[in-house]
């Protein structure tokens, strides 16, 4: 299928294809070595990093739910500095775009973070992550009102020269007013979505099955809500927008780029199929060829009527 | 350990059968090749398929690995939807598993080391596996396994062939009547002889079993069962507070020496 | 199990047990008779009802999802003065509670509607409906807002003397802000969740699958979500809340209830199983007798550690 | 008729046969009681289990009932995951159904009447039922049936055993080459001879068909396949634009007076 053009770009970030692994899902991506060949995916975006180190929330973590699970791991990571001393080195071997997921509990903290990671001439992008529901300081905090979204974008973007992708919450009523927001700051993408706010409990010890009650809900079951926040965020911003939310195969990668989506990130799937990021690559290839096309970027936002 | 190369399997089921009522053992071969290299103490992330409560892989501990059958034997307690779904599958069904993951228990350098393995319900299962690979190195196990009464005593037989068995139930009904840790055989395991305690079955049993060996300064290794999503390191959900902080019981564990655990 | 107490109390409404069908999801009760001996529901909320007849929106109106459903009905119903005439008259005979859904596209109309109800000596309590997904005009737009949501309480409850409970929107940044604003205007109670928002999309025709794009997610799927939101509610308001959200089994019921629900409302599981109601029933009394508990109002927040 | 006794039943697979590729037959029955009165025209809702893909039931069109043998038949064309799961059924399985939903056809009053049933691929299977019922009351059927070609035609035998069959393929590798409506037997049928039409396939088909009939000054039925969830008018998401409005296929229909709708 060397007739078919996988190549997608966000902002000046050019990606070989448009399947990247979603942070929190994928570790390093060394982790997936064994199973999988790094280099055939877009791109990797490794795990929520902060500017200290953070030993995330108490066990246990995580619930299963209908075709999903809850987490509040809570940013558990070692620090940027770390990173850049240890982790760095490693992946920045990897032949694939190596992006680096910032976190903070303030538009400062966030801006360092930015910063020093910068600093790493091979890693061309950051996701900021201004919606993890797990943390109490910052996280979704910042990313529930435009002013907050705006506030945490604004400085980093006086910070980070490189592609700056922003990811939103779902726990909002209106997606499209955060993507204004940030898109308005310099924004150069935004990924949507993050977990939805959930909760498991037990119903025999009659208590909250994970450690601070509530969690981020992913995996197939958030799908629907995903696919419709992308498709009103791509009515919304003129910005690229990166789409995940219960992705399991190439056809769920394929509707969330009919939808809006520029590329896909793959998140909870990882852990039922540690190769499944190939597959999906290899699905949307079929997918065009079946479907007489030859770019990949022609299913962008093709589902809407009016473009 | 966990450098060892992890691979997706679809295998198949050439028995399965019912040691216990809500048990199954399942013995699963590779028809293409031989199985990978996996070390005792090591799990097995199954996917369960047809399940539709069921969403994420189940781990499950290696409970033997027969070679010249090219078989792994996996020991499922059928609790849940998913082990209970894997508890019907039929001979020839095709499973799908990630393997092998996590560390293991530590291996004996010489023949003078002793090993004293100590579980309880289906924690017993990773302990055959462990016994059989001391015997084949030379150090005959000792086995002390505990059960609520004698019929929930899993593959006794299989454990008499390998090593010394010692049994207690909560009811008496076979061996001594009590816990593990009340046990008369351990008036004789103390350190002048080398005794190394490896305990793997319910959390308090063995926490009370790392207690004793702390006790008698007797190195413990316990192998956890913490809920986990990925087992490969990446999800960051089952972790255990150690002494060096939140680690993966997926990559860091499951066996950890007790005195990182914070019991 | 004779010792054991199933009823439960929403406001000055006493219900047998508390297990309610979902507005939408049962039609008038009626349609169920031969599966179910509907006397032995706790109560039965009959489809969303308007002040003029509605036509709905066009076909397709329904997607299935991972574990869940999405549907863009749009409110179809032959008007309040139809169900008074023609509907009422066969409901009143039946031997539970029958709690009307009320829609409107202003205060104005979903007062007049409730007026009219209110009429109907054996319709003890309306369910407000101020959050369909699925109409253009009205519906969720109230539901979104605090402002919004207490324009319309405010006129209703003028309107409308006796139990009121609101229906609310889970597709809100601030559930709890909505909850408090709806309880100060006099509500006697609010039921949550309504549907989460969603789409889906034929990869094969590149087109959304629902007439309108978008509809309301319901089922399993949701049920963290769900959770979630009665959990925050019951800490937010002192009037009793009606926890719906993909309920399937007793088992999900009893959750609903332990995160701080005084009643529960089935769904989607009518669909799947047209007896599910009095399973529930059964389910929920099998488990108060196992865990010692000789009422069903001892479940109600009982997953809060701090009450 | 929607206000015929509705069960739901848990019937067991007696026979699961392959017609052609990609269809299965399924002979259920109850064990325990006489099934309960069904009409030519009803369908069931089959619960779809194992298969985590699939949340709703499945609407299905009842291809048969066998009242000496105590079986509904249904045919199914494994087109997805759900009905993808029920051509997997082993016999002995439990199906777990709700039925009967839905209208059904017209069925004749005097034995003068003649009806022509037109159907088209899967939409042949409530034709067999309706046929024979039709022979049962005197009034021998006449069946015109489509499909691409020869290997897409399902229980031709069957439909022969009840009344005379005309078929067309599109390929021409049966009876007559195009579509049904371009079949020759069009000539014979007039208003003249009591002619009445029922119809089921795909809705080009039967629009073609309706159309034909109105030319023909016919009255004509057709079954509708909406999309949908309960099969019991609750969730109003199956509805069809006919002249009195939306309505629910699954209590109104699915089977229409093609005059009722906005063809």
């Amino acid at each position: 299928m060397e007739n078919i053009d996988l190549g997608t770009n966000i902002g000046s970030l050019a990606l070989k294809n448009p399947v990247m692994t979603a942070s929190g899902t994928f570790g390093y991506g060394l982790e997936f070595a064994d199973f999988v060949d790094l280099s055939r995916i877009g791109g990797i975006i490794v795990k929520g990093t902060t500017l200290e180190p953070r030993q995330g929330n108490a066990y246990p973590r995580m619930a299963e739910t209908a075709q999903g699970m809850l987490n509040c791991v809570g940013l558990q990571n070692k620090g940027v500095d770390y990173f850049c001393e240890h982790i760095y080195p490693e992946v920045r071997k990897i032949d694939t775009a190596v992006l680096v997921n910032v976190s903070g509990n303030s538009p400062e903290t966030y801006a360092e973070c930015a910063r020093r990671i910068a600093e790493l001439e091979d890693i061309p992008a950051i996701e900021l992550n201004i919606s993890c529901p797990n943390v109490k300081q910052g996280g979704m905090a910042f990313g529930v009102t435009c002013e907050g979204a705006a506030s945490v974008v604004k400085a980093v973007r006086a910070a980070y020269p490189k592609t700056l992708i922003v990811k939103l919450s779902p726990n909002v009523t209106s997606i499209a007013d955060i993507a204004r927001a940030v898109e308005a700051e310099g924004a150069d993408a935004v990924s949507l979505i993050n977990t939805l706010m959930g909760m498991a409990i037990d119903a025999e010890k009659r208590r909250p099955i994970l450690s601070i009650g509530t969690g981020g809900l992913s995996g197939p079951a958030v799908k629907p809500v995903a696919l419709r926040m992308v498709w009103q965020v791509y009515d919304a911003v003129k910005i690229p927008i990166v789409g995940l939310g219960g992705i399991m195969n190439a056809t769920d990668a394929v509707e969330f780029m009919l939808a809006g989506a520029t590329a896909v990130e793959i998140g909870t799937a990882n852990f039922i199929d540690p190769a499944v990021t190939v597959k999906v690559v290899e699905g949307i290839a079929d997918y065009l060829q079946r479907h007489g096309m030859t770019s990949v970027r022609e299913l962008i936002g093709a589902a809407h009527l009016d473009r | 350990m966990d450098k060892m190369k992890k691979y997706i399997l679809d295998l198949v089921v050439r028995h399965i059968t019912q040691p216990r009522p809500g048990y199954v053992l399942l013995q699963l071969t590779d028809p293409e090749r031989p199985l990978p290299a996996m070390l005792p103490g090591q799990f097995v992330e199954v996917r369960v398929d047809g399940s539709p409560t069921t969403f994420l892989r189940r781990p499950i501990s290696i409970n033997f690995v027969d070679r010249e059958a090219n078989e792994l034997w996996l020991l499922v307690h059928a609790v849940g939807d998913g082990t209970r779904a894997l508890a019907q599958l039929q001979e020839g069904a095709v499973v799908n598993i990630v393997a092998p993951l996590g560390n293991g228990f530590t291996l004996p350098t010489t023949t003078s080391e002793r090993y004293l393995l100590v579980g309880g319900g289906v924690g017993t299962a990773p302990l055959l596996y462990m016994g059989q690979e001391l015997l084949s190195r030379g150090c005959r196990p000792v086995f002390l396994l505990g059960a609520r009464s004698a019929q929930d005593l899993l593959q006794l037989e299989l454990f008499r062939a390998i090593g010394d068995v010692y049994v207690t139930t909560e009811d008496g009904s076979e061996g001594e009547r009590g816990f593990v840790t009340q046990h008369s055989l351990w008036a004789d395991v103390d350190a002048t002889q080398q005794w190394r305690i490896c305990t793997c079955g319910p959390k308090p049993m063995m926490v009370a079993v790392s207690r004793l060996a702390r006790e008698k300064g007797l190195p413990c290794e316990a192998s956890l069962e913490n809920l986990m999503a990925c087992g490969l390191g990446a999800c960051l959900c089952c972790v255990e507070d150690t002494t060096e902080g939140h680690v993966c019981v997926c990559k860091e564990g499951p066996v950890f020496n007790v005195e990182k655990l914070k019991w």
